[in-house]
């Protein structure tokens, strides 16, 4: 196992550095220089102390050289620092990761509770009016547009009802609560986010894992169950369930990268500081390292995520050996 | 003189929300006045929450060049002298000044007795350290520009210090608005990525308190300001970067101090929730609107084109259509209230038939009666390039589009990403026309725009504008001290830019803020209402963030 | 010739089988792609009237879905904008498959480094946030109608790559694709005429619902401020100017949303019912 | 009498699989149930448990007596326990009748019938030497795919006998195995049936096996028996020209024919039924009655009976004779 | 007269490490039919594929019309083709199931550009009634078919270009016993009238004594045994052919 898991990571290699070439170029090729944003027409800012920020910047080095900088450093791990606020890459990414990662595993585990029930009883009950019901719901969610169910939600529960705050993740007396507060408190900023997270992507899983069902009903083994006598429960909840939910685990493992990917739209419409608008902010910016910091990591999950779900894949199905 | 995004240059801001503007009465005074009328001091106390849709960038002032970094810099530092509410300037750091008769020379005699946040006392030291970190190559400001025309600048004693320029330059002394910043904390620093830029430490009415990146900036009340404590003991700066949500936070009673749009102000707060909780004001903001022409271009190289499209544009309906009425017709680079900008130049009246005869006097004619004018063989069609994410100028530029369709002009409108349009459009002048805007600083002096020296790659004269006469005034302006003299200088540009047409001047919209109604002792001044923000208050009964 | 009939028969039977969601979304589809087709009749006002007088008016009986901020009428703007968000969803996802189906087809038939090559190239493309790669070529070429299509196209057709490679990984080993190589077919024979049709049912139902998310792709895209740039309208850059005049104009925010809706949810109910008809099959 | 099925009748979507079939089944006594593909055969075996999945079919009328107990009014709980326990299966497919995820320990425990017993290990390694696979006795971990197809099929006739069931029905066991296989697994069945003196209702399409197997024979067409008999007397003398059709069509190398006396045209499709014998259309012997009414099971010598009206004479003058 | 020569074939699938065919050597002689015989996973496929290059085998050659089918260039192997057909087994994969009959058989007029537009419908109902179907076939679709039909469907597409040599690939093996007997009654007649050359491959010793002249037994990539039937299924000398006739003769 672990050897073809080190030989998947050492092919990993070629394909990142792949990634980083070509993040690198497009960047550098996409018109407006970062240094825009920091005279953005100020009159007091001539045309040679722009030349002057940009040769702080290094901007003004053949692009090879710039990459080779880069990656020189991106080895030690030094993401190098931003040129809009000259803070560590690093930080300025680490600083919005966890609540990102929050948002996301919380709409994940949403997602599988409510999910992948509805897509297996829909799939018991194929063809009923609690499938056609089911499967019209989960369209729903993904059918609203994202920023138009979340100003309405806002609107209504935040605004109107007052029931939860409208947005941003802590309340201002923050720094005074006690801890139980500080977690209610947040818990109560994000429930609204993460349910419209979540309800966007519950027709995904739930129509695979309606399919996955569907099909694995069909198969001889099942009726070979019902043949020997089993209670239906057992039959559909633990010889079709198992196999139906084999391929649930690859969506997990694809899921990695949304984990800190963020969603820039529900985030400013939140208001909350994620890795999306961070992502969205410095390519408005032009923000060359933080950009390239944010697609490294990306990417490297986005590889990892498939090796995971390969793996996990394996390690679920016994009929998958890791040659 | 800026060029408006969201954002304006160092020292004022759109949104008026903290102004470094004081009040002109003296402190007693004042106090005074408050004592008889409410017959007891004002209470201490709750926190104000102004809300934005930008996140600042660093907290260094100097480096400071976007609206959310200058608002919160304007509160925890001080420059040595301000505009006060009527845009004149006054002492702030410095007691007084006295410039020398030939210009050359102006002293600055400081006040005593002011302490930095951490209890250090401010010396001219202070003042030389800020002067000598913008003239540093390495430091990554963007306000070097000013302070290159110093020839020298000498500390006479802790509380005062001569500066000698290269020529006479009157914009300098406004220059000196700029955030002093204090010696003994960044003299080993590296200012470009130094801890300061998170956790300064200013002279300021303010002092900083924390930071949470993404969402909001706090600031305490500084107790021992040399102009008394302030009366709010803590300032929010909080972070919303969505205008609807921002709107509904407001509803909300999330934030309490944001800039409404004009149909927010006309149609959304005219409810009873808004007018039991908040209080709106509307005063004209620092910066115009227009339609700049590149003056390269055939076309439009011909002045009676320019003036023919002049009276082809119903001003007044843009401001009904896009401001809804809130703002008025620009007739020059001038703010309307400054001593700068000349009454007697008028707008020209919505007049298509003239504009239809004039371009017949220009040479176009419909020749093949497709409505659209014709000259030996070439349509008159032209582009109009603006920046993505400004509602106002798309709006504004599909009403010109309509109205120049009317006389025979077929008008393209062409939306690019900020940046790009400015690396890709602006500086390498690949353009018909554009419509943006500039921001207004409190000096007049527009030499970086209007002066024909200043428009190769990347400066700010890109329409290309070259009149000699407007040169020699430019020139003139920078170097008399005396608001008269320059006074008459700047109606003469005013007057001369308005026959000229360089742009086609639309309009000056209003700055909307919108504050919940606890806070009282807001004053609207020929600046806005930021002047007298240390005079705020929220008495005991209303007051909602209790320590 | 009886057995026909009793064919007939058979399948008449499926007919009055079929769900109803699916029916429903079939509706939806025809209806809108007519309202696309016609807006030139249907629509009242020319889009871009501008009437300062009757800013944000609500609906009446001259204008049926109300005026937008600058008095432009709603009704003939989502007209139009329906042909604009229509022709994204189709063009975009139109190139995703063409994409999508010449690269899987390679990558399938061929195997060995082919297939390593351009399923790495699938690997690389999908590490990139879709946005990013939208955001950075809309930055290289201006964001016009046909770009956008473009880009959305561009960036979406690892999907359907993966899935033809997939079907036709399992065909090839079929016997009729022996036979046609036994009785001299070219391999671009075999693959168009052959593996391509036969790999094309699921591929139909990832289409149908990749133009519902084509369609939403747009609206977040107007959302950011580079999707269809106006005065052209769409129901996103309409959705978008909605979201700023959200209190005052009801009409604004709700009558382009429940289109987008109702459009997606229809595109979806019909991929999903085709599906369903193929797995039974 | 093990099993009686009185007048079964069955109905897929498209017509009447089974249209009234009587079959009994005697202690100790193997019956095969043989008939061309599309007969219905499959649909007898699996209405016995009532194993046809409900969207497909109904079961319209008819008794199926086990015991003399009527299986078909059983509620659900009962007839789960006759399930596994009375009555078990052995289905064509080994490879996936075995549940792919779940060891075969685990699937052949499900099968014990005292549910939990302690001595589990033994009672399963007895089992499986009882039915030629000592090798993997011991071993708990092993997963269907792991196994032969032969081996895979020993596996689920370990899990059909295990309950001593009164009746073990078995649908085409050994279509999917090579012929050396085919043969072990035929001895093996006949080796357990005559030690534990099992019932055994053997369906299958080809004579071959059936012949070697059954004690008596049941021939199917359109979806009724058109001939039953011993086996001896069927071999020596079929009663139905589509019995010695089918005969003739058996390719041996004892005695090798150049060309068969095939039996023309294809089976009826159940929609589209012909009047009449349903096997008119095809038969050399066809005169006007044959056409107008189908004939009734008619006795030609005790316990052998046929569903055709000349069956008498056609023999009498040696039209039809045994090979 | 030999027809075709088999000469050292070898093939290895990158999946498995033993061959699947391991360097036989047999020729075919013109108008016999030659059986091979062998249980499945014996190779026997995979060397019909081998054989017309449908699959490519690491060394060996195929002469015929001394010419070395594996080595020639693709264009010729085009034209060699027309005289060398194929049959196989399961009538549900051997037919692309989104054509209709008659597309399926004018597929092969198309691509060796034989007979005009119009003469191509008349030739396809020929061969259609050549093989005991009829025009009513055109329309239809395989999953309208019987599984004899669909059969029959193939076999008339190997007769399309008027071949001399046909590998029948198991092509009764999933039929009903009684449309067994038509189909090979049907092949024996079709090989008198166009005096063709069969390779009849197939699992079942039964089907192979009753129409072949010569047979190869075949076991786990190699020839175990070949010669004339009478002397094989008489006096079998390889006991792995004993166990294959121990276990076929008991069924009768």
């Amino acid at each position: 196992m672990f050897r073809y898991i080190f030989r998947r990571i050492i092919g990993l290699v070629p394909l990142l550095l792949g990634i980083t070439i070509i993040t690198f170029a497009v960047i550098h090729l996409a018109p407006g220089k970062p240094t825009d944003m920091e005279t953005q027409f100020n009159p007091k800012v001539s045309l040679e102390a722009r030349e002057r920020i940009a040769h702080l910047y290094g901007l003004d080095k053949p692009l090879h050289i710039q990459y080779k900088d880069w990656m020189a450093r991106l080895v030690r791990l030094d993401f190098g620092t931003s040129f809009v606020d000259a803070r560590p890459v690093i930080d300025k990414i680490k600083e919005r990761i966890p609540i990102t990662l929050g948002i996301s595993l919380a709409s994940i585990i949403l997602i599988l509770l409510i999910g992948v029930p509805i897509g297996v009883s829909s799939a018991v009950r194929q063809g009923s009016f609690y499938d056609r019901g089911m499967t019209v719901f989960v369209f729903v969610g993904f059918a609203i547009p994202t920023f138009w169910l979340s100003l309405i939600l806002m609107d209504l529960v935040g605004v109107r009802w007052g029931l939860l705050p409208v947005s941003g993740i802590k309340s201002l007396e923050f720094e005074k609560f006690g801890m139980l507060e500080k977690i209610i408190d947040v818990a109560r900023h994000l429930v609204l986010p993460v349910f419209v997270s979540a309800f966007g992507s519950l027709a995904g899983i739930s129509r695979y894992m309606r399919s996955n069902m569907v099909h694995v009903l069909k198969q001889d083994y099942i009726r070979t169950a019902r043949a020997k006598g089993l209670k239906e429960k057992d039959v559909i909840y633990k010889h079709a369930l198992r196999n139906a939910l084999l391929p649930v685990v690859t969506i997990l493992g694809l899921a990695v990268p949304g984990l800190i990917g963020g969603s820039v739209i529900f985030e400013s419409i939140f208001s909350i500081p994620g890795m999306g608008r961070l992502f969205y902010e410095s390519v408005m910016a032009r923000d060359y390292p933080v950009i390239m910091g944010v697609l490294v990591i990306g990417a490297a999950l986005t590889l990892l995520g498939n090796l995971l779900a390969d793996v996990s894949y394996a390690a679920v199905d016994p009929r998958i050996k890791l040659e | 003189m800026l060029l408006t995004r969201q954002s304006r240059n160092n020292s004022i801001r759109e949104m008026n929300m903290a102004k470094r503007v004081k009040a002109v009465f003296s402190k007693a005074a004042f106090l005074f006045f408050m004592l008889v009328l409410l017959g007891f001091r004002p209470d201490y106390g709750d926190a104000i929450v102004v809300g934005s849709i930008g996140e600042p960038r660093t907290l260094v002032p100097i480096l400071a060049s976007d609206s959310a970094s200058g608002t919160i810099c304007g509160m925890v530092f001080n420059g040595l002298v301000k505009y006060d509410k009527d845009l004149k300037l006054v002492g702030d750091l410095a007691e007084r000044w006295e410039v020398s008769e030939d210009g050359l020379e102006i002293t600055f005699y400081l006040r005593k007795g002011v302490t930095w946040h951490d209890g250090e006392s401010f010396t001219a030291k202070d003042v030389e350290f800020t002067y000598k970190s913008l003239i540093d190559p390495d430091v990554r400001t963007a306000y070097s520009g000013d302070f290159k025309m110093v020839k020298s600048l000498e500390v006479i004693d802790d509380y005062r210090l001569k500066v000698v320029y290269k020529e006479a330059f009157s914009p300098g002394l406004s220059s000196w608005g700029m955030n002093i910043m204090p010696e003994h904390l960044l003299k080993s620093e590296d200012l470009n990525n130094s801890k300061f830029a998170r956790s300064p430490i200013g002279t300021g009415q303010y002092k900083f308190r924390l930071w949470k990146t993404g969402e909001r900036v706090e600031l305490e009340s500084n107790h021992d300001y040399f102009e008394g404590r302030p009366y709010v003991d803590r300032y929010i700066y909080r972070i919303i970067p969505d205008q609807a949500t921002l709107f509904l936070e407001l509803r909300a009673e999330g934030v309490d101090y944001i800039g409404l749009t004009p149909l927010q102000f006309t149609r959304q707060t005219e409810s009873r929730f808004f007018k039991d909780n908040f209080q709106k004001f509307n005063f004209p903001s620092f910066g115009y609107t227009y339609m700049g022409y590149n003056l390269n271009d055939a076309r439009f190289k011909d002045l009676t084109v320019r003036q023919a499209i002049n009276y082809a544009i119903d001003k007044d309906e843009i401001i009904r259509g896009v401001l809804l009425g809130l703002g008025r017709v620009a007739t020059g680079p001038f703010f309307p209230e400054s001593w700068a900008y000349n009454k007697e130049v008028k707008a020209a009246e919505y007049d298509p038939d003239k504009a239809r005869l004039l371009l017949e006097k220009a040479g176009w004619s419909d020749e093949d009666g497709d409505g659209i004018l014709e000259k030996d063989g070439a349509k008159f069609s032209f582009t109009v390039v603006t920046n993505q994410g400004n509602e106002q100028r798309r709006m504004t530029a599909e009403i010109i589009q309509r109205r120049l369709k009317e006389v025979g002009i077929e008008l393209k409108i062409k939306i690019i990403e900020w940046s790009a349009f400015v690396s890709e459009f602006i500086d390498k002048r690949r353009f018909d026309a554009v419509l943006l805007g500039w921001g207004l600083g409190q000096d007049p002096d527009m030499y970086d725009i209007w002066h024909s020296s200043k428009t190769k790659q990347g400066e700010f004269n890109f329409v290309g504008y070259s009149n000699s006469e407007v040169d020699e005034l430019l020139l003139a302006g920078r170097r008399t001290f005396d608001q008269q003299a320059r006074a008459r200088i700047y109606h003469r540009v005013h007057a001369i830019l308005y026959r000229d047409q360089p742009y086609l001047f639309l309009y000056v919209p209003d700055s909307l803020p919108i504050i919940h109604s606890r806070f009282k002792g807001i004053e609207v001044g020929a600046a806005g209402i930021g002047h007298n923000f240390i005079e705020w208050h929220v008495p005991k009964s209303e007051q909602k963030y209790i320590r | 010739m009886k057995r026909n009939r009793n064919n007939m028969r058979y399948s008449l039977k499926i007919w009055n089988g079929v769900n109803k969601l699916m029916l429903f979304g079939a509706l939806v589809v025809i209806f809108f792609a007519m309202v696309a087709l016609f807006a030139p009749l249907i629509a009242p006002y020319d889009p871009g009237r501008i009437d300062i007088e009757n800013i944000l008016t609500g609906p009446s009986p001259s204008h049926l879905l109300g005026t937008d901020s600058l008095g432009r009428d709603l009704f003939s703007r989502m007209v139009y904008g329906a042909r604009i968000s229509l022709m994204v969803g189709l063009i975009a996802v139109g190139i995703a498959a063409v994409i999508g189906i010449f690269l899987g087809a390679m990558a399938g038939y061929y195997g060995k480094w082919v297939d390593v090559l351009i399923m790495r190239f699938v690997d690389i493309m999908l590490c990139f946030p879709t946005f990013f790669l939208i955001l950075a070529v809309i930055a290289l070429l201006e964001p016009s109608i046909v770009n956008i299509m473009i880009i959305i196209g561009v960036t979406s057709w690892m999907g359907v790559a993966r899935l033809i490679r997939a079907e036709i990984l399992s065909l090839k080993e079929r016997d009729f694709i022996y036979a046609e190589k036994a009785i001299g077919a070219s391999d671009f024979r075999i693959i168009v005429r052959h593996l391509i049709p036969n790999a094309m049912a699921p591929v139909l139902v990832n289409i149908t619902l990749g133009i519902a998310a084509a369609i939403l792709v747009e609206s977040s895209l107007s959302f950011l401020g580079i999707g269809v740039q106006p005065p052209t309208p769409s129901w996103g850059n309409i959705l978008t100017e909605g979201k700023s005049v959200m209190g005052a104009a009801w009409w604004m925010v709700v009558f382009p949303g429940v289109a987008i809706f109702i459009t997606v949810l229809g595109y979806n109910l019909l991929g999903e019912g085709i599906r369903e008809k193929l797995t039974r099959s | 009498m093990v099993l009686e099925i009185k007048g079964l009748r069955v109905r897929y979507g498209v017509g009447e699989v089974v249209r009234g079939l009587d079959l009994e089944i005697a202690k100790g006594e193997c019956v095969g149930l043989v008939g061309e593909s599309g007969c219905g055969k499959t649909t007898v075996g699996l209405s016995i448990t009532r194993l046809i999945p409900e969207r497909k079919g109904t079961i319209s009328s008819g008794r199926i007596l086990l015991e003399g107990q009527d299986l078909l009014t059983l509620d659900h709980e009962s007839l789960r326990k006759v399930r596994g326990k009375k009555v078990s299966y052995v289905f064509q497919e080994p490879s996936s009748s075995l549940n792919p995820v779940f060891t075969i320990y685990e699937q052949l425990k499900e099968a014990l019938p005292g549910r939990g017993a302690t001595d589990d290990d033994a009672v399963i390694s007895d089992l499986l030497k009882s039915v030629g696979l000592a090798k993997i006795a011991g071993k708990k971990n092993i997963y269907p795919h792991e196994l032969s197809g032969g081996m895979q099929q020993r596996v689920m006739i370990a899990m059909a006998i295990v309950p001593r069931p009164d009746l073990l029905v078995l649908d085409e066991p050994t279509t999917a195995l090579d012929v050396t296989v085919q043969n072990q697994i035929l001895d093996l069945i006949m080796e357990l049936k005559n030690k534990i003196g099992l019932s055994v209702l053997f369906i299958s399409h080809d004579l071959r096996t059936i012949f070697r197997l059954a004690d008596r024979v049941a021939v199917m067409y359109a979806g009724r028996i058109i001939e039953e008999g011993p086996r001896k007397r069927i071999v020596a003398q079929p009663g139905h020209p589509y019995t010695v059709g089918l005969i003739d069509s058996i390719p041996s190398f004892e005695h090798r024919k150049k060309r068969f006396d095939a039996i023309e045209g294809r089976a009826p499709l159940f929609s589209d039924l012909p009047q009449g014998c349903k096997f008119h259309p095809r038969c050399k012997f066809k005169i006007d009655k044959c056409v107008h009414a189908e004939p009734e099971l008619e006795e030609l010598s005790d316990g052998h009976v046929s569903r055709c009206i000349r069956a008498k004479g056609l023999i009498a003058n040696g039209a039809i004779k045994g090979s | 007269m030999e027809l075709l020569k088999v000469v050292n074939l070898k093939k290895v699938f990158p999946k498995t490490k033993e061959p699947a065919v391991n360097g036989v050597d047999f020729s075919i002689l013109k108008g016999e039919v030659l059986g091979l015989v062998g249980e499945s996973g014996c190779g026997k496929s995979t060397l019909a594929k081998c054989m017309l290059r449908l699959i490519n085998a690491q060394e060996g050659n195929i002469l015929y019309k001394d010419r070395d089918l594996l080595k020639i260039l693709p264009k010729d192997m085009h034209r060699m083709r027309k005289d060398l057909q194929i049959i196989f087994q399961d009538p549900y994969t051997s037919l692309d199931p989104r054509m209709r009959i008659g597309d399926i058989l004018e597929e092969v007029f198309i691509i060796h550009h034989s007979f005009l537009r119009g003469r191509r419908k008349v030739k396809v109902i020929e061969i259609l009634e050549m093989v005991g179907l009829g025009e009513t076939y055109l329309k239809r679709l395989p999953s309208e078919l019987s599984g004899g039909e669909r059969q029959r469907v193939g076999i008339a597409r190997s007769l399309a270009t008027d071949p001399e040599f046909i590998i029948c690939d198991e092509p009764i093996s999933s039929l009903d016993i009684s449309v067994q007997a038509q189909i090979l009654n049907l092949l024996m007649d079709l090989q008198k009238r166009k005096n063709l050359t069969y390779l009849f491959i197939s699992h079942d010793l039964g089907v192979i004594a009753s129409i072949c002249d010569r047979v190869i037994v075949m076991q786990a990539g190699n020839f175990v045994e070949r010669g004339l039937c009478e002397d094989i299924f008489r006096k079998p000398k390889h006991d792995y052919t004993k166990n294959l006739l121990k276990s076929s003769s008991l069924l009768s």
